[in-house]
């Protein structure tokens, strides 16, 4: 079952990817190829561009992603839990109560330090 | 039933480690290493759900297993990460060459 | 195998087409490649003809809630009005800006088309019509919205613009952030109905509740859905949560430096996404196809499926015309200080009370009651700082007005 | 051994996981490298459902694409001008370690081409969710928790290096 759902997935991934391709190769053949060097200058609301935009950002975003990874992992372990959930006694739930809350200690910490709040 | 045999993976596996290892031992960048640690720790995860699927398939252990390490590869990337981060803030660099504070 | 058996239950045709096939001599993987193919090609189909659809409806819905008239030109009702933008950006010149990393800005808009194909695959629109009924189906679609942000951040990196470059960072931090509430209140649903599979979710939900009311998520937990309609207008890049593309601001998002085919991928996904989210919210809190008398014709099915669907799209759409855009810290505070706390209340409240008695019924209303508690809790705290907030404002601002605060 | 259109499959999606792997380690440009590396994690998954591990493929798109690779990216991002290929990538180590790696490499096939694995022929379990639901509440409840307390220690430590004071 699951190889028969893997080789659907992986057809669709492929067309996926590959159909996007296809389009602009179509649009390729049917549009104007003109450039020049005001066409293809980096758009900046009509004034001239300044350096290139691979500059430092902000760490705030870091900060977000790094939460953000945290409870993407704490999902990974309680979906299983969560479809166990029916067969399981009453100790699964106090296990799952002590991870969440385990967890939320680190939002608090977060929202403490002002780590959540857009600077 | 298996069809392919289990030393094809345990090879893709090698070969993802070694390619691996070379990355952590040989690039500059504190980035890159780091890439080259996530390609190890992929490479170990790989044997763990081979072998179990191919030694013991009626059990899940490995693939518990690997769930451990690919949380565990996550929480390093972070804190790994966190700290290229402030070194860069502070040294301006993040080539491991370059970032020799402690040998004073 | 006569054609009233497969107006009665289309899902079918797959088997059907399979013993085909085997019997004209076919070996059995050639057999199972090409009901693959077939399956993938119908699903990429679906996705551009909706797309089409899509674009025309919203546009014209738009127009009429802001009492304006929409596309009427092309067509009749202008509905061809979509094809002739397609004509026209199929052929306008293609430009790549110069400094722009030219793998990564081909690759972005290829991978927002992939996402939304993939998404695709786990929509059921009738008992067994579905594309993979994966056995981690919802994990699968909160997985797949990685790959939007990865390509909303290629595009961003790759048009070496700074504007992309911003867009693309604040959409990634948006969509990251209310992925978490996303994910939690389908934990909730999970842990209620006990699976994950997209098509298991849907005809769990036909279990009738005390023998007569249906047992949909959205009445089990009311708060629970709320929360995964606010995460979809995030997801979803709507307003008022539609800061990627703020035109005052940054212009016009990670996508500002393509033009052409690659501008339209980039249009699809934003329109195709909307009608998956509605559709993944219709399967999950609307009981996805189950209604009445669907066990004996599943046809129904589809019917039922696609007028909830398009009721939440409509509510999107409705969403979007309405409100003003939020700014980005209240959006991320919002996120961050309200809704995820609130999700793991939600999911603890389920977790509580699909446990409390052995019987699912009185479970439900428990579970239910506890939901609007935690609402209107919720509610009263949000309203509680607000007005805080904007009390202290105006001391820190003697002599004005409130109006300008 | 019989041929078959999976053993095709297979070899398709190992040489691409190895190709992006190899692409990782070579590229010189950084966010070339982190775009490597994404197609090599998608490549593991995809050898995980071969393995019949779909819940793990998931997980490992979801963590390792969704999550770890966007915060490489970020901090690639966050660090100017680092990922524009400068003169040199690698250090000075870069020849002994490829030396390295292929001896390795070459050790490793010899070994486990010689061991006899005691391999048995048996279908998977046919739901393994539940099953690891359970396990993580029953078997392994000790690091479920552990995990549990690395992850916030993790996320305090990392706001409190990464933040900007």
């Amino acid at each position: 079952m699951a190889l028969a759902n893997f080789q659907f997935i992986l057809i669709l991934a492929l067309v996926g990817i590959a159909l996007p391709f296809i389009g602009v190769g179509v649009a390729w053949l049917l549009r104007p190829k003109k450039p020049n060097k005001l066409k293809t200058s980096t758009y900046e609301c009509g004034v001239e561009t300044y350096g290139d935009a691979w500059s430092q950002f902000k760490a705030q975003y870091y900060l977000f992603a790094l939460i953000f990874v945290i409870f993407d992992i704490e999902a990974v372990f309680l979906f299983p839990w969560a479809v166990a959930y029916g067969g399981l006694g009453f100790y699964a739930l106090l296990q799952a109560l002590i991870f969440i809350f385990l967890l939320f200690d680190g939002l608090v910490y977060a929202w403490k330090t002002d780590a959540l709040s857009w600077q | 039933m298996p069809i392919i045999p289990l030393s094809w993976f345990l090879l893709v596996g090698a070969g993802l480690f070694s390619i691996g290892l070379y990355g952590a031992l040989a690039r500059r960048n504190a980035v890159a290493v780091l890439m080259g640690v996530e390609l190890l720790l992929n490479a170990v995860n790989i044997n763990l759900v081979a072998f179990n699927r191919y030694i013991v398939p009626a059990q899940v252990t490995g693939q518990i297993f690997a769930i451990f390490v690919l949380a565990i590869a996550a929480a390093e990337a972070a804190v790994g990460l966190a700290l290229i981060i402030a070194i860069y803030r502070t040294r301006d660099t993040v080539n491991l060459d370059e970032i020799d504070l402690l040998k004073g | 195998m006569n054609i009233f058996e497969f107006i009665r239950d289309p899902s079918q045709i797959g088997p059907w087409f399979h013993q085909l096939l085997l019997s004209a001599g076919m070996q059995e993987w050639v057999a199972n490649l090409i009901g693959d193919v077939i399956g993938v090609l119908l699903i990429v189909g679906a996705v551009l003809t909706s797309a089409i659809f899509l674009i025309w409806l919203e546009r014209k819905i738009a127009a009429r809630l802001q009492d304006r008239v929409g596309p009427n030109r092309a067509g009749p009702y202008g509905l061809l009005q979509t094809l002739a933008d397609i004509v026209k950006l199929l052929t306008k010149e293609d430009v790549t800006p110069d400094g722009a990393d030219r793998v990564s800005f081909n690759l972005a808009p290829a991978l927002m088309v992939m996402q939304i194909i993939m998404v695709a695959a786990i929509i059921p629109i009738s008992a067994g019509l579905i594309g993979a009924n994966l056995s981690v189906g919802l994990l699968y679609f909160i997985a797949m919205s990685g790959i939007a942000s990865i390509g909303a951040l290629m595009a961003g990196w790759a048009s070496n613009n700074k504007y992309a470059l911003l867009g693309g960072f604040r959409v990634v931090a948006q969509l990251l952030s209310y992925e978490i509430p996303l994910a939690f209140s389908l934990l909730a649903a999970v842990i209620w109905t006990g699976t994950m599979a997209t098509n298991n979710l849907a005809m769990q939900q036909g279990e009738l509740l005390f023998g007569f009311i249906p047992g949909w998520n959205i009445l089990v937990m009311p708060f629970a859905a709320l929360i995964f309609f606010i995460a979809t207008l995030a997801e979803g890049e709507r307003a008022p949560f539609d800061l990627l593309e703020a035109e005052s601001e940054i212009v016009a998002g990670p996508n500002i430096e393509y033009s052409g085919l690659k501008f339209a991928w980039f249009y699809l996904q934003f329109f195709v996404n909307s009608l998956l989210l509605a559709c993944i919210f219709t399967t999950v809190f609307l009981g996805g196809w189950q209604g009445p008398f669907v066990d004996q014709f599943p046809l129904l099915g589809i019917v039922y499926f696609f007028v909830k669907s398009l009721l939440v799209l409509l509510a999107l759409m409705w969403v979007r015309a309405t409100y003003p855009r939020l700014r980005i810290d209240q959006m991320m505070t919002f996120c961050w200080k309200v809704l995820v706390p609130v999700t793991l209340v939600v999911v603890l409240i389920v977790a509580i009370g699909a446990r409390i008695t052995p019987d699912r019924s009185i479970n439900a209303v428990i579970i239910s009651g506890a939901n609007i508690v935690a609402l209107l809790v919720t509610l009263g705290i949000i309203g509680r700082s607000l007005r805080r907030d904007v009390q202290r404002r105006k001391a820190a601002l003697p002599g004005r007005s409130t109006a300008q605060v | 051994m019989e041929f078959t259109f999976l053993h095709v499959i297979f070899l398709a999606v190992a040489g691409f996981t190895l190709l992006c792997g190899l692409g990782v380690v070579v590229s010189r440009n950084l966010f070339h490298s982190a775009i490597w590396l994404i197609g090599a994690f998608a490549g593991v998954a995809a050898i995980y459902w071969l393995l019949e591990a779909e819940y793990l493929a998931i997980a490992q798109i979801m963590i390792y694409i969704g999550a770890i690779a966007t915060l490489i990216v970020f901090a690639i991002m966050l660090s100017r001008g680092m990922m524009i290929g400068r003169a040199k990538m690698n250090n000075f180590q870069a020849g002994i370690s490829a030396v390295v790696g292929i001896l390795l490499f070459a050790l490793l096939a010899f070994i486990l081409l010689q061991v006899e694995w005691p391999v048995v022929q048996q279908a998977v379990v046919a739901d393994p969710i539940p099953m690891m639901g359970q396990a993580f509440v029953t078997t392994y409840v000790i690091p479920f928790q552990v995990i549990a307390v690395l992850l916030s220690v993790a996320l305090v430590g990392a706001i409190m290096i990464a933040r900007e004071r």
